[in-house]
């Protein structure tokens, strides 16, 4: 049955290949949820409000990105989630101590920034120790300092404008702001990925990391950068988030991580490493959201939601592989 | 000869077609195995050598043709076919567990095991497997694991592990590439006791000597078609090597005489804890160093040292006189030192990615402006190479795992000159690559060492270090043993050095 | 009544016997009233679930939104949205900041429930000894004013023989909060009495007192639900614990939001009126300063009473 | 080879090296000591099995997890298996509470086996990623806990006495789920060391592509670690329900986190090919008495999550150093 791609050596099909296809299918499933959304829900295509359901959960789409590119280098992060509620509260206390907000942002970036570091600084210092394991465990230590600084007291108040960042539009049209600014950070994204030698050297690593350290490629520098970067954009995902929010808790964004994978994974991007890219991830992230703006627009029960939406990742993934066996078998008997 | 009539072959392949995109890798191919024969299959890099013994297993499915065993046709739908009918084959890609003990690499799939429990007898798969790799003539320990070991070390387990299946027809896909004399010597000795025990063995190889010290009858192979059938006294190593390739190749190891120019690498009582000590010697421009030595005696150690895979407790190198700690291999390689790895599939090459990718794969930054890629970056450069190294593909743009074992190692050639690095450490660089490949690999490495670069090279082939070193150094168990000039080195010398001096 | 309207419930989290009893209630007053119940909420109790949900109300344009909050503060920004869309806002059970809402529907007095679970527990313990608190999450709106009530009540001079020892937190898992118990017992040989002012944490409770064999020796009171306290009432694990009815609950408020969108009541300061079933009831002022109606005192359930309602919810 | 004295000592340091997890024995020991200088009632024989009580439904969850992630997969699912089992059977017992406590076991046993299969085909023969599938299947799984209840939770009351017993009992001074946890660990030794499918796991997981080669039918293989874990899964969540006397539908929310903590903290390499069965025994353990011992040394509960976090950082740095230390050791021993 696998006559066709079978060799001793445990390969693949072609990466870009495989990828290119995948995205076609993820735009093919948004066309044909979008389809049959209009059809369940006059709502669904109201232009703002699907721009506004779309923002929903952009602050997510932050960390996908370099979530995607940590599973390409063939590692994993489960700690975002707990970055973002450290950012988030350390971001707010020090607005509350007096900073200005424009530099209480900057904390929550910079928080980020050393919680990641703290992580790929001790999967690429100490042999031995996998990226399961560390962000697992940073996962709840990040979380728990969250909890020792604040307690349990929330933390808001912020001026005005900051709110913009979640719930404003750009000028008087309805696109949301967020909207806007996830989009440079995904072009972003994209290019460095897939355009430059730091992306090439990414997938060099996932493929096959010893190879690429006798290559001469710095591979615990890139990786220390891979998970840094998360940070970084976890700390931006606070920003946002707390805009929305309004205010400051330690549990924000609790358990982020899981779908935040689920969507990478979703988009192309192969948990072994190596494979996937962050167009697809974009993608992923849309057909999520659609799915789940659709099914709240028909007012499907949280519980029935969960098994709708179960059922159809299982089936989207599935669906290429039922494709392929077909195909085979009919060149086979054709 | 054996008291079977001529035409009842234990196997016998008719036209056997297999096409992969784009690639006829068989085309039409016919082939017979007689009771108790070595029968050698021989062709050049990408002739369809392996590809015609994984139909043979049912690893792969031919497009056409029929497949007869005892005179009975058959059909290999899964490996477990194949084995079923006590086909036992060591494939040229090791296919082993990484994680798991050479004991249970070796019984995997037909454990020992209590009759009425099923309850698997540890202890005697142990004792069994000692014993299969003492036969061997190597001391492993059973209990050691499969991903620990080097790749020759790795090869004699598959070996052994063949052996315990105690097959009526072995297949062998270049057994011998990565061994040296004294275990080739055994594996020649264990093939002969099974031919006489009646065992049919299918014996691929780039070496003539197995050939002809083993073989029956030989098949030769030329881009995807059977060239034809010889009994091996019938057939001169000219006209073998005429079948093959098309032409004739006069000279094997045209190392040119070259005037040994300063010295560029200096290393002194370099060691690592339980793998190699005391290490000294040094390199010129326009030398090739060889490296002897038998499989296990940590000539891949050292060098990986040198190259910064491997942090190195004790000793220093110095490269043009000047001591640098090296601790990585982007700061080996700063320094011009570039390494050909001996484990091509896991260590010299990205599988997935083409072989413009994987050439261009050290040498990134020189094809990007600020970090970002120029289009078609490095394509003229691979481009080059990869006529240069005549890989046969149909373009630069193939992946690199589904070139022929040959052909991948010609990308990790070509990937280490790509580098323009002056100090070349090449850890077994013909492994696997056919004569006239070869040929133009020496051609290259003379060459190179004419325009002042330094080679060393790692080989557990005697002819290739008596031909192309300058100078010789021995290791056994860690350590240097001896070091010969290129007149005084020969054969006998060479041995002796690798396994009595020293003690 | 001239106009349906589309009344939808938030919840914290579905799949709590306490919330299915909450939309029991709103859908009678949707009945009595004539007007459609929505009932929705996230999975797990989390604010970032409700605002998808609250997102997705909006984008529906019902015409009201009633939330039992996740977090006080966090879910303001989303139902100023709603109510700059003209969606009317309601809290209820766990409230949310005035600033985020027209009016909430309190089941009972914080001040009241936070002193009579330590005057419970003090009747139990004969006004001495160590006691402890067994919460919810340590974010928890309601969980937390009870506790502050419950601090303020014990510095009156008749609770001083007795020690508030420590707060810990089960976060409303099962597992977590009975290790927590568990944990008290052994870090505290002479605790005397928990309470857990959470469902979760009470049933916990009861389990590990049962289990580690301190029946009468440590005494629990707190808010649960009769279904899953029977068992350590009938054992006397827990000899009283309180609650209001959550399908009252559900029904006030669903009610109160249909005669606010009817028109009926403005929802001014001391407007009092009609809640069907429900009586009487008047809007107040609200301890946060917004405004709330009451739904009345907590029940309180002991052995005597505790079979007729543990079928109930 | 000639001096057997030097071989037997390099022999011994090698199987010390084969046990990977020596580190985590030390830590363990010594983190019981340090809590016990704080509260010393944590080292009295009644808090230990208490630890071990704890521990019981998480060392038979790490068996199946440790199962499916030598395969290079993950289960998921595991977490809402758990809630979904223990709903069916709690349901079935209010409707037939006449059913004996040790068949809810098997019953369990069976219905989570089911789940499992269910997951393993879609992994197996739908070729869907591991990480997607069971992701899918955590969903499904746990959306149909709560269709299936309604919403409603299976109190204390509505359960058989005899079936609360069950988890409260005793036998030979030991609580039954920790002597059923036993028994598992003892077939599970055995079935992973000593059968040739329980070594075919490991082969599939070391290398796919070979496994086939050599005729393991490695889809086989994968469906039936699903399987198995569902199996376990199902038990496990008819422990829980006897445990707790309550089923929930979100019983075990995030519970998955911390079963893959136990394994990987046991060596369980999340890359395939890797575990050990005393590995996440010990895992399980110290992550059961990080929950244990949290609640009894008075520290703030804001702390306790900052402090599992970093206990599990210090548990398996400390294993790598002394692994690292014997294997430097080893290498001394070797002559060169
Ligand atoms: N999986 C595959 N996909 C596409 N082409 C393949 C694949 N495997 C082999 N080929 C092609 O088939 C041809 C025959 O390869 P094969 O491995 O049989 O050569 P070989 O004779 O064993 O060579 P070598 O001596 O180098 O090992 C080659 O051109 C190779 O590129
Ligand atoms: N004394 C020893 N005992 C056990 N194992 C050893 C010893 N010395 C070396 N080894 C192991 O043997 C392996 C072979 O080392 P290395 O690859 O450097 O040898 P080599 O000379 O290049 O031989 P090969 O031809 O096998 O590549 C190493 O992985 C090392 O761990
Ligand atoms: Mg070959
Ligand atoms: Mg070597």
């Amino acid at each position: 049955m696998e006559s066709t791609k079978t060799s001793i050596i445990p390969g693949g099909l072609s990466l870009r290949e495989v990828f290119l296809r995948w995205e076609w299918l993820l735009v093919g499933l948004i066309v044909g949820v979008s389809i049959v959304n209009g059809r369940l829900s006059p709502h669904f295509w109201d232009y703002a409000g699907l721009m506004d359901a779309m923002a929903v959960f952009l602050e997510k789409g932050f960390i996908v990105l370099p979530v995607a590119m940590i599973l390409i280098s063939g590692e994993i992060d489960i700690s975002v989630s707990s970055i973002v509620a450290l950012s988030s509260v350390l971001m707010a206390l020090s607005f509350q101590a007096g900073l200005p907000m424009v530099l209480a942002i900057c904390v929550a970036v910079a928080v980020g920034t050393a919680c990641g570091a703290f992580n790929g600084f001790l999967i690429t210092r100490i042999p031995g120790l996998s990226s399961v394991i560390v962000t697992l465990a940073a996962n709840s230590l990040f979380r728990g300092i969250a909890y020792i600084v604040l307690g349990d007291r929330a933390v808001g108040g912020f001026p005005r404008w900051y709110s913009y960042l979640s719930w404003g539009y750009l000028g008087s049209s309805s696109i949301p702001f967020i909207i806007l600014a996830f989009g440079i950070v995904a072009v972003f994204f994209g290019l460095v990925l897939h355009k430059t030698t730091f992306g090439r050297k990414v997938y060099a690593i996932g493929n096959n990391q010893v190879a690429a350290r006798f290559s001469g490629i710095p591979v615990s520098r890139i990786k220390l950068i891979l998970f840094t970067l998360a940070g970084v954009m976890s700390g931006l995902a606070a920003v946002f988030l707390t805009s929305k929010l309004g205010s400051s808790r330690p549990n924000v964004a609790l358990g982020y991580e899981l779908e935040v994978i689920a969507i990478a994974v979703l988009g192309g991007v192969s948990p072994a490493g190596g494979k996937g890219g962050i167009p697809g991830a974009i993608l992923a992230l849309i057909l999520m959201r659609l799915l789940r703006y659709g099914l709240g627009l028909i007012n499907v029960p949280g519980q029935v939601m969960l098994v709708v939406i179960g059922i159809i990742l299982v089936l989207v993934v599935m669906l290429p592989n039922l494709i392929g066996s077909v195909r085979i078998s009919r060149k086979r008997f054709g | 000869m054996n008291g079977l009539k001529m035409d009842t072959y234990v196997l016998e392949l008719k036209n056997i077609s297999k096409y992969f995109p784009g690639v006829k890798a068989l085309e039409e191919v016919g082939f017979n195995l007689k009771k108790g024969e070595i029968h050698a299959l021989v062709g050049e890099n990408g002739a369809g050598k392996s590809t015609l013994i994984k139909i043979i297993t049912g690893v792969l499915q031919p497009d056409e043709g029929e497949i007869f065993f005892h005179g009975e046709k058959i059909v290999f739908s899964d490996p477990t076919v194949a084995q079923k009918n006590l086909i036992a084959a060591i494939y040229q890609n090791p296919t082993c567990f990484p994680h798991l003990s050479v004991t249970e690499n070796i019984f995997m799939g037909h454990p020992i095991v209590e009759p009425r429990t099923r309850r698997l007898l540890w202890n005697e798969m142990n004792a069994e497997a000692m014993r299969l790799l003492k036969t061997l003539g190597s001391e492993l320990n059973p209990g050691s694991k499969m991903g620990d070991l080097s790749v020759a070390q790795q090869q004699m387990v598959e070996i052994a592990k063949a052996l315990s299946l105690d097959a009526r027809i072995l297949i062998m896909d270049e057994p011998t590439a990565a061994l040296t004399s004294r275990e080739t010597e055994e594996l020649y000795e264990i093939t002969r006791t099974l031919r006489k025990k009646g065992t049919s063995v299918v014996f691929i190889s780039h070496r003539f000597e197995d050939i002809y010290q083993i073989a029956d009858r030989v098949t030769v192979l030329r881009d995807g078609k059977s060239v034809g059938t010889w009994n091996v006294s019938e057939i001169s190593e000219g006209e073998l090597i005429k079948a093959m390739v098309g032409r004739e190749i006069s000279q094997l190891f045209p190392k040119s005489e070259v005037p040994i120019g300063d010295e560029v690498l200096r290393v002194e009582g370099l060691s690592r804890v339980g793998y190699f000590a005391d290490i000294s010697f040094s390199l010129h421009e326009g030398e090739i160093l060889g490296f002897s030595g038998l499989v296990g005696s940590g000539r891949s150690e050292v060098a990986q040292a040198i190259f910064g895979i491997h942090p190195y407790d004790g000793g220093k190198i110095f490269v043009r006189g000047k001591e640098v700690p090296i601790d990585s291999p982007w700061k080996a390689m700063e320094m011009g030192i570039g390494y050909l790895p001996e484990d091509r599939q896991l260590q010299g090459l990205v599988l997935p990615l083409t072989i413009t990718d994987n050439i261009t794969l050290s040498t990134l930054d020189r094809y990007a402006r600020k970090g970002w890629l120029k289009s078609r970056a490095g394509h003229d450069i691979s481009q080059k190479l990869f006529s240069l190294l005549k890989i046969k593909a149909s373009s630069i743009f193939d992946k690199t795992y589904s070139l022929s074992g040959g052909n991948q190692q010609k990308v990790v050639v070509g990937k280490l000159l790509a580098g323009e690095l002056r100090i070349l450490i090449m850890d077994e660089p013909t492994k696997g690559v056919d004569v006239g490949a070869k040929s133009a690999i020496h051609k290259i490495m003379s060459d190179l060492a004419a325009n002042g670069f330094a080679l060393i090279m790692i080989s557990s082939e005697m002819p290739e270090i008596l031909g192309m070193s300058d100078s010789i150094v021995v290791m056994r168990e860690g350590r240097i043993t001896r070091t010969f000039s290129r007149e005084e080195a020969n054969q006998e010398k060479l041995l002796t050095a690798a396994v009595e001096v020293g003690r | 009544y001239a106009d349906e309207y589309v009344i939808a419930l938030v919840v914290k989290n579905v799949g709590n016997p306490f919330f299915d009893a909450v939309a029991r209630g709103g859908q009678d007053a949707c009945d009595d009233l004539g007007h459609t119940l929505i009932f929705q909420g996230p999975p797990t109790p989390t604010v970032e679930g409700q605002i998808e949900i609250i997102e997705n109300l909006i984008a529906q344009r019902v015409d009201a939104i009633c939330v039992s909050a996740n977090d006080y503060d966090a879910l303001v920004p989303v139902m100023q949205r709603a109510m700059d869309a003209g969606i009317l806002a309601i809290s209820f059970d766990s409230g949310i900041h005035p600033d985020g809402r027209l009016l909430h529907i309190n089941q009972a007095d914080f001040e009241l429930i936070g002193r009579l679970q330590v005057q419970a527990i003090a009747e139990m313990i004969d006004f001495e000894g160590e006691i402890a608190v067994l919460s919810a999450g340590a974010t928890m709106t309601n969980q937390n004013i009870w506790i502050e009530w419950m601090q303020e009540e014990l510095k009156e001079p008749e609770y001083e023989n007795m020690e508030l020892v420590t707060i810990v937190y089960g976060d409303d898992l099962r597992d977590k909060s009975y290790n927590e118990a568990m944990g008290l017992f052994k870090s505290y040989p002479d605790l005397r009495g928990i309470i857990s002012p959470t469902t979760v944490g009470i049933g916990a409770t009861g389990k590990a007192i049962t289990d580690a064999g301190l029946i009468g020796q440590v005494q629990l009171t707190g808010l649960g639900l009769p279904s899953e306290m029977a068992e350590w009432i009938q054992n006397g694990a827990c000899q009283a614990m309180f609650l209001w009815n959550p399908v009252d609950l559900g029904y006030l408020t669903t009610y109160v939001a249909g005669l606010l969108l009817d028109g009926e009541i403005s929802g001014a300061v001391g407007e009092e009126f009609a809640a069907g079933r429900m009586g009487e009831k008047v809007v107040t002022e609200a301890e946060d300063g917004g405004i709330e109606v009451l739904l009345g005192p907590p029940f309180r359930f002991d052995a005597s009473n505790i079979d007729e309602w543990k079928d109930v919810y | 080879m000639n001096d057997s004295n030097h071989v037997s000592s390099v022999d011994f340091l090698k199987n010390l090296r084969g046990f990977r997890e020596l580190g985590l024995v030390v830590f363990i020991v010594s983190i019981s000591l340090l809590i016990g200088a704080r509260n010393p009632r944590f080292l009295t024989w009644g808090n230990l099995h208490d630890m071990l009580l704890d521990t019981s439904i998480l060392s038979i969850l790490a068996i199946g997890m440790m199962l499916v992630l030598v395969t290079g997969g993950i289960d998921l699912s595991a977490e809402s298996g758990i809630a979904l089992t223990g709903m069916i059977v709690g349901l079935t017992l209010i409707r037939y509470p006449q059913i004996p406590a040790v068949l809810t076991l098997f019953m369990g046993m069976a219905l989570g086996a089911g789940f499992g299969a269910i997951t393993g085909a879609i992994v197996a023969g739908g070729r869907v990623i591991p990480i997607i599938a069971t992701l899918g299947m955590m969903y499904v799984y746990r959306g149909l806990t709560f269709i299936v209840s309604g919403g409603r939770w299976v109190n204390a009351y509505e359960m058989p006495d005899d079936f609360k017993a069950m988890a409260t009992g005793r036998l030979l001074g030991f609580s039954n789920l920790i002597l059923i946890a036993i028994v598992v660990y003892i077939v599970f030794t055995y079935f992973i060391n000593h059968t040739e499918t329980g070594r075919q796991i490991f082969a599939v997981g070391s290398n796919r592509e070979a496994a086939r080669i050599i005729g393991i039918r490695t889809n086989r293989i994968i469906w039936l670690v699903y399987t198995l874990s569902g199996a376990l899964y199902g038990l496990a969540g008819v422990m829980w329900i006897a445990r707790y006397a309550s089923a929930q539908s979100d019983s075990a929310s995030g519970y998955v986190f911390t079963i893959v903590a136990a394994c990987v903290l046991g060596g369980v390499a999340i890359t395939g090919g890797v575990g050990s069965i005393s590995g996440i025994l010990l895992g399980s353990i110290t992550i059961g008495i990080i929950n244990n011992a949290l609640p009894m040394i008075r520290v703030s509960p804001f702390w306790r999550t900052a402090l599992t976090g970093a206990i599990i950082l210090i548990a398996v740095i400390v294993n790598i150093a002394i692994t690292r230390n014997i294997e430097r050791k080893a290498l001394l021993q070797r002559k060169i």
